[in-house]
């Protein structure tokens, strides 16, 4: 038995095929390779992924099956980590599933919010709240703050900035994510951009 | 000397980062707690203290002076099933829940099959079997909770979980004389560097371990016994096992002689008379025997 | 003629020899799904974990009985220790030597006359209580030192080998005892009256097993019914 | 990092300071063991002896916030003893440069010239270089920059040409090497070790150690993190470690460098991205009012006069494009006015100066975006009230953190609190897709793999639904510079929903006339050096210009540079140079062109990155860094034969010793933290840096040391990341670190009468906080100054939320809340407590 981590990337050669094209075709079982009827990751489709924790930049590999997350563990292809995770890089698993304690049964982490929220003032409760709720009030507080507090010219210089509001962070999104909150932040008016950078 | 396969565990490249027992609890689904704030401070790095029912896996801690100005000689180790060749959980097991696979030469389990008899955690000399479930005094439905090797995994040609996650390389896996020789490489760079105590250990213990320790401190600085031992006692309750059954049917066999010989036994009705201390049989009348009283019979 | 019998067992005697009885078969029974890998083995886990709990359970009937036995009846407890150890005689002895061959000859040996207890009795019935009482010490510090407690794993592996020795040693006398004691064997039909039955041992039966004291007792007169 | 990871394997001598990395950077462990079993030296000098430190070869305790001490040791070390690597210096380095008369350091005053009282600034005019001559660009048809003066690119004067005085012999009293060499000359061992608290014996193990990287063929590498940065004098840290490298000849070849171990998954990104007040993506510099009010005194303020930073207008007006789209026209300035200026005092709208805004009240609203301030920043205390001054708060992230729920914090009454807080359920990080780049520049691509849980959604789509419903109220409403809002290009859609393919084309750049995002039709530009000024190409941020590259296949990441999964290993340095993509240009090493000497031969021979062979630059393992051939008007190349310009993106092209660059000074200058044990500083009159930030701010109550004895500093450990938010919610996580910890030593314990597993009380004038004492040997007293200095450590991963592990003690109520003048960056590594059992 030849252990070696190519042996391992032939063995799911096609499984990554199918997660690199996931954006081209529907997720297809087909592309899964069964590899014996009791492994824990028989027809799952394999996605690369990269570690959420420090700025290694370490590969990992997420197995899904019926749309649910079954492993996450490091890609051993990757140049970098050669598969490896650190104990957060290797409970990345746990931000979405965790095995309850209680009962042994595998659950969506409890700990996680996953519905919008607002804690209204001099509330001790948060209160669950729609999207459309939650975002067409934050429109709102966004456009009459920024309306009340705008700036347009100083010493007759243009320059569009609100000092009134503040937006932080941006280390734990994708760059696209980070250049849209951007754009939006900035397109408002917005001096006060910070992120993990400044710590 | 052991066959099969090995996980290298070179002490002298871990990081004491614990990936492995993280990667362990996410790899085989194992539960951590979950009330809020249940555990204790121990004063330690070493979190938990101790392999228990939720943890297969764990990395010790240990300090000692290094003799310098500056620096001590921390000692990163590792706890966990050493599966061993001659494994006396595996002697200990009834119910064949603990077995060596014979192609890896790992000790696993099938945990359907575990009774939770606990005897392997009397039987193993590195205390490592702990059991999930059955606390309290009825027990009821402990089944073992081990290392098994992933050999899972290894069936499905990948590393246990512990070693593919490991990122300076402290464990290994291959085959076990490959380890092995990896490992005696090690000391000789080690002791080169001037760590004195460096060695190689599960080459001899019980039969050869299939986990390989590379250790870069005295032996005290790791919870790891000098010389582990099977106890005898354990071979000797698997020689019972034949004794009893060999036992069992001679003497049935020795009974059912005995009692073809006395098919068909038969004795006269008796009666005492107490009053001439005769015993009579009752069907002739006849006096069968004269207890002589005087003469000092009972 | 009235036949005349002996009354040999008490009715709580028979209820305790009950109690044991029934206790030390389930016990070994049930203690054959962690000792035998055959049994082990079979169903889902579900029977073996059955019988690993009614083992327990059952264990504690088997030592809680003689010992509220003997709570009850302490004077009867007392007297049946005097049974058991006392001063041998020689007719002991001429028993234990004549034992093998009458056992497989019992038509041509004739066997000397015994007190209330047999010589053989004593030996075999001793081991039984002798194995009970280590069967009971070893189980119950392998049950305490595996769930509540956490005994050291020596002391387990010394008390296992206790349990799993004298479960070999009380597999041949529990055998023995039941072959003797139930009267498969010919010679001994119908003792199995005396633990299952009113405990009365007919006059003639008296006689030929425990003949002193069939004949003090004949002679005494305080147990003997007639009817 | 100007390395990556797997070139760590390449170092002889590995010099870790300022950074735990094998605990906080575990995968640099991998890296690292490889060059240690290729035969490397490991350094680590740390005030804790550390998981990193247990591994190395030679362990040297320092106090904290000694480093330039340290370093200055290091360079008096080398220059003394003649170990520098001469012909590096000589050509790459500004060291043969001099300086503008009346440059100087005075020790007496601990100032450089040009010091201001008043504002607190230095005005450093005299830390520029004396001018020999100025030329002009060639705008002339045919010439260099005949660009500018094309059609559409906005009009500016360009920058003179400067060419700076120099002495080839580095003996002129006013040449960079005479000043510096002067300069570091008073950071004498003895001195060092008064001030850092190590002994003589081991400080010079070390220097000689790693001195040796002097040698031209040995390379030598730095890895360093928050441990350096995180100081009043930070920026000055991590350039005194620049410098060193610079002298050894380790910067830009394999195996050397300055490695910065990021601590965010993608904070490089975010620094690319520019999500900080004073940048704009690509390393350009936002709008301010002082330098660039308009276009036209952007470009002439920003681009420099010789090097790659020529180019700027040519991003400039590329992201312009890009952001407004067809509203941008040469004739509207590309809707430059739109943008917002940074204000004067910019400074006070960064991090740590929002809360004083918040506290003042200029500050009603405010967005977190998987960031928790409340716990990671420093004088946490402070935040919290200052943020129950807020009208609004948005939270978007995973759980609900204690920015989310700092009106439920242990000292807060929730009923007093009018802010309202939204908290938007954010995906995870394979819940959605998108690119990430490491500290080693690499940019890759995620794959979403389930959708999110619930009702969480992806940060995109959340900006989305935000941005959508803010210009539908201006488009209704209207509102001051609502054209600021509603110019905005925002047509990252694909098939109609949001997507952030769609962004990774604007990232790369296209070319404007060949491209609609609503038809999907792209065309992608090659690279970065296609970018024009004239309104032709539009790119959100010129570094990223190639990453995803290749119209035939615009929606499958998989088939763009940033998707590749090759393992080509040219030269067998790691560079894996088919695996995803390096910005910029894919150079993996970047400044590489100093791997080779003035003639072009690698210093190595077994680490080549690149090598002129007489003719050209033939061998190219690593993309060159540095103008190695010019494309003719035919397409036909022109190889550039080697020249000392191997740092092209600064308009000198030469690496410098002395800089104009930062704020508070010229060369890095020992001063001590804030709060600092000693009553004096020993290289100069001055205690603190001159120009600490946000010193003053009453919030901040600086701590004595007759009051607060002991020195503190703060980090994480392996098991936990930052606020612990994420790795809190992790069980397994929980489990291997249960415990908010305060590591001290016996002698302190001891002394305070605290045993292991106690429960310590800490505190200072700003809060006091209870953790669970770690009483180790691997912790010493220090003896600075013939006296013995007692140093804690504590880490910072708990707050009062969680469902699995919580305390109600936050580390950051005892940090001060001042910092570095350059990059604001507060001081958390060293500050002044008292300890006692609790």
């Amino acid at each position: 038995m030849q252990l070696t981590r190519r042996g391992f990337f032939q063995a799911t050669a096609l499984a990554f095929a199918g997660s690199m094209a996931f954006e081209l075709s529907s997720q297809s079982e087909a592309l899964a390779v069964p590899v014996d009827a009791e492994w824990k990751l028989v027809n799952t489709e394999e996605y690369t992924n990269i570690c959420c924790y420090c700025s290694g930049g370490c590969g990992s590999i997420v197995s899904v099956r019926d749309g649910e997350v079954i492993n996450v563990e490091g890609d051993p292809d990757h140049p970098i980590n050669e598969g490896c995770l650190c104990p957060k890089g290797a409970a990345m698993f746990q931000l979405r599933n965790v095995v309850d304690d209680a009962t042994g049964e595998i659950i969506h982490n409890p700990e996680r919010k996953t519905t919008p929220m607002v804690r209204r003032p001099g509330a001790t409760e948060w209160e669950e709240i729609s999207w459309e709720e939650a975002i067409e009030g934050i429109a709102r507080k966004v456009k009459d703050t920024r309306d009340a507090t705008f700036v347009e010219k100083e010493k007759g210089v243009t320059v569009n900035y609100t000092p009134a509001i503040g937006s932080l962070g941006g280390s734990q999104q994708n760059s696209e994510e980070e250049y849209l909150i951007l754009k939006m932040m900035r397109s408002l008016g917005i001096v006060a951009i910070d992120n993990q950078a400044r710590v | 000397m052991a066959e099969g396969k090995a996980i290298l565990y070179d002490a002298s490249r871990c990081s004491a980062c614990k990936g492995c027992q993280v990667a362990c609890k996410c790899w085989n689904l194992l539960p951590s707690p979950m009330e809020k704030n249940t555990q204790a401070w121990n004063g330690s790095m070493q979190c938990p203290p101790d392999l228990d029912h939720r943890t297969r896996l764990i990395i010790t801690f240990d300090e000692a002076d290094n003799g310098k100005k500056y620096g001590i000689n921390w000692a990163f180790g590792r706890r966990a099933c050493m599966h061993c060749t001659d494994a006396a959980c595996v002697m200990a097991c009834p119910s064949g829940c603990l077995y060596h696979d014979e192609e890896t030469g790992m000790v696993s389990f099938d945990r359907d099959k575990c009774i939770g008899c606990k005897y392997c955690v009397s039987a193993c000399p590195f205390d490592v079997p702990r059991h999930i479930g059955g606390n309290g005094l009825f027990d009821a439905g402990a089944k073992i909770n081990k290392c098994t090797g992933c050999i899972d995994r290894i069936k499905n040609g990948r590393s246990p979980a512990c070693v593919t996650t490991c990122q300076p390389g402290a464990l290994q896996f291959g085959d076990w004389e490959e380890m092995l020789a990896v490992a005696k490489e090690r000391v000789e760079v080690l002791k080169a560097k001037g760590f004195e105590s460096a060695q190689v250990y599960g080459e001899e213990q019980v039969g050869g371990t299939h986990v390989l320790h590379v250790l870069k401190y005295p032996l005290e600085q790791y919870e790891l016994p000098e010389n582990p031992q099977v106890s005898p006692l354990i071979g000797a309750m698997n020689w019972m096992k034949p004794i009893l059954g060999v036992g069992a049917i001679a003497l049935v066999g020795g009974l059912g002689l005995s009692f073809l010989t006395g098919v068909g036994y038969k004795r006269p009705e008796m009666r005492y008379d107490e009053a001439n201390h005769d015993i009579i049989n009752v069907e002739t009348g006849e006096v069968v025997r004269h207890i002589d009283k005087e003469a000092g019979e009972r | 003629m009235a036949k005349r019998y002996i009354q040999r067992h008490s009715l709580q005697t028979r209820i305790t020899h009950g109690l044991v009885m029934g206790s030390c078969v389930w016990l070994m029974i049930s203690g054959l799904f962690v000792f035998v890998p055959y049994f082990a083995n079979i169903g889902s886990g579900g029977l073996v974990q059955f019988m690993r709990i009614s083992h327990r359970v059952v264990g504690v009937i088997l030592i809680a009985a003689p010992i509220i036995s003997a709570i009850m009846a302490p004077k009867g407890f007392k007297e049946f220790l005097g049974k058991y150890f006392k001063k041998w005689t020689p007719e002991d002895f001429e028993f234990m030597k004549k034992f093998v061959p009458y056992m497989l000859g019992p038509k041509r040996v004739h066997m000397p006359d015994q007190d209330e207890v047999k010589s053989g009795q004593r030996i075999a019935d001793g081991m039984l209580i002798i194995g009970g009482i280590m069967m009971a010490v070893s189980g119950v510090v392998l049950w305490l030192g595996l769930s509540v407690f956490h005994a050291p794993a020596g002391v387990i592996t010394v008390m296992r080998f206790v349990h799993d020795l004298f479960f070999l040693v009380l597999v041949v006398f529990v055998v023995a005892h039941a072959y003797l004691g139930a009267g498969v064997f010919q010679p001994y039909r119908k003792t199995k009256q005396l633990m299952f039955g009113n405990g009365q041992v007919a006059e003639s039966d008296a006689l030929y097993h425990w003949g002193f004291w069939a004949r003090e007792e004949l002679e005494k007169g305080d147990n003997v019914v007639e009817r | 990092m100007t390395g990556h990871y797997c070139d760590f394997k390449n170092a002889d001598v590995i010099l870790t300071s300022g950074s735990n990395n094998l605990e906080n950077h575990p995968v640099s462990s991998k890296w690292v063991q490889r060059a240690l079993d290729a035969g490397a030296t490991w350094i680590v000098v740390d005030p804790r002896f550390t998981r990193t430190a247990a591994h190395a070869d030679i362990y040297c305790p320092i106090r904290s916030g000694t480093d330039i001490a340290f370093y200055g040791g290091m360079i008096n070390y080398i220059i003394e003893n003649d170990l520098w690597q001469h012909e590096y210096v000589e050509h790459y380095t500004n060291a043969t440069f001099i300086m503008e008369d009346g440059y100087e350091f005075d020790p007496e005053t601990g100032l450089f010239s040009g010091w201001d009282e008043s504002t607190g600034t230095y005005d450093k005019h005299t830390w520029h270089y004396a001018i020999e001559e100025e030329t002009e660009w060639d705008t002339s048809e045919g010439g260099s920059y005949a660009w500018v003066t094309e059609e559409g690119v906005p009009e500016f004067t360009p920058p003179k040409v400067q060419v700076a005085k120099k002495d080839p012999k580095m003996q002129d009293p006013m040449c960079v090497w005479q000043l510096m060499k002067k300069h570091y000359s008073r950071y004498t061992i003895e001195t060092v070790c008064e001030i850092c608290g190590m002994d003589a014996e081991t400080l010079e193990q070390v220097y000689a150690a790693y001195a040796a990287t002097g040698a031209p063929e040995k390379s030598g590498t730095i890895l360093y993190a928050l441990g350096q940065t995180q100081h009043t004098y930070g920026t000055n840290n991590t350039r005194i470690m620049t410098l060193v490298q610079l002298l050894l000849g380790n910067a830009g070849i394999a195996g050397g460098g300055l490695n910065a171990l990021r601590g965010e998954p993608n904070v490089q990104g975010a620094t690319d991205m520019a999500m900080l007040v004073f940048d704009f993506p690509g390393y350009l510099r936002w709008p301010n009012v002082s330098e660039s009010p308009s276009l036209r005194a952007w470009c002439e303020s920003q681009t420099y006069y010789g090097g790659y930073y020529t180019n700027k207008p040519k991003f400039m007006v590329s992201a312009l494009k890009e952001w407004f789209g067809d509203n941008a026209t040469v004739k509207n300035d590309y809707c430059y006015d739109l943008l917002p200026k940074v204000p004067a005092n910019g400074g006070d709208y960064t991090t740590m100066g929002t809360f004083h805004l918040m506290d003042s009240g200029t500050m009603k609203g405010y967005f977190a975006w998987g960031q928790n301030p409340v716990v990671s920043d420093p004088n946490s205390a402070f935040n919290r009230r200052a943020m129950s001054k807020l009208e609004w708060l948005v939270v978007a992230d995973w759980v609900e953190t204690a920015t989310a729920a700092f009106w439920r914090a242990p000292d807060m009454k929730p009923e007093d609190i009018q802010t309202e807080v939204y908290f938007l359920p954010a995906a995870l990080i394979y819940e959605k897709s998108g690119t990430i780049a490491n500290s080693g520049r690499w940019l890759q691509w995620r794959y979403k793999a389930a959708d999110p849980v619930g009702e969480a959604r992806p940060d995109y789509e959340i900006a989305d639904m935000l941005w959508s419903k803010i210009v539908e109220l201006y488009e209704a409403e209207g509102g001051p510079s609502a054209e600021s809002i509603t110019n905005v290009k925002w047509d990252y859609y694909i098939d109609g929903k949001i997507d952030p393919r769609a962004v990774s084309w604007a990232f790369n750049g296209y070319n404007v006339a060949g491209t609609d995002f609503a038809s999907g039709k792209v065309d992608l530009l090659t690279g970065f050096p296609q970018l024009k000024a004239d309104g032709t190409t539009s790119c959100a941020i010129w570094i990223y210009g190639g990453y995803y590259n290749n119209s035939d296949a615009p929606l499958d990441p998989a088939e763009q540079p940033v998707g590749r999964r090759g393992h080509d290993d040219p030269g067998e340095l790691g560079l894996f140079p088919q695996w995803a993509f390096s910005w910029p240009a894919n150079r993996r090493i970047i400044y590489n062109r100093a791997s080779a000497d003035a003639n072009g031969k690698p210093w190595n021979p077994n680490r080549v990155l690149v090598e002129w062979d007489g003719k050209e630059w033939a061998t190219r393992n690593d993309v060159p860094d540095f103008v190695f051939q010019t494309t003719n008007a035919d397409g036909t190349t022109t190889p550039v034969p080697p020249n000392d310009n191997a740092f092209f993106m600064k308009p000198e092209q030469h690496a410098n010793f002395i800089s104009y660059g930062l704020a508070d000074a010229a060369l890095p200058e020992h001063y001590e933290p804030f709060e600092t044990p000693m009553k004096e500083n020993l290289l100069n009159a001055r205690l603190n840096s001159p120009c600490v930030k946000f010193g003053d701010h009453e919030s901040v109550k600086k701590g004595d040391v007759e009051t607060y004895p002991i020195v503190a500093t703060t980090y994480s450990i392996t098991e936990h990341w930052q606020t612990g938010a994420q790795t809190r919610m992790c069980p397994a996580l929980n489990e291997v670190a249960p415990k908010q910890f305060i590591e001290l030593s016996p002698q302190l314990a001891e002394e305070k009468g605290i045993a292991n597993g106690d429960d310590v009380r800490v505190f200072n004038n700003r809060g006091s906080v209870v953790l669970k004492a770690l009483v180790t040997k691997r912790i010493v007293p220090l003896e600075v100054n013939g006296e013995t200095i007692h140093e804690v450590g504590m880490i910072h991963h708990w707050d009062w939320t969680n469902m699995y592990s919580s305390d109600d003690n936050v580390v950051n109520d005892l940090t001060p809340n001042v910092g570095d003048p350059n990059s604001f960056i507060p001081e958390f590594k060293a500050f002044l407590v008292d300890i006692e059992k609790a």
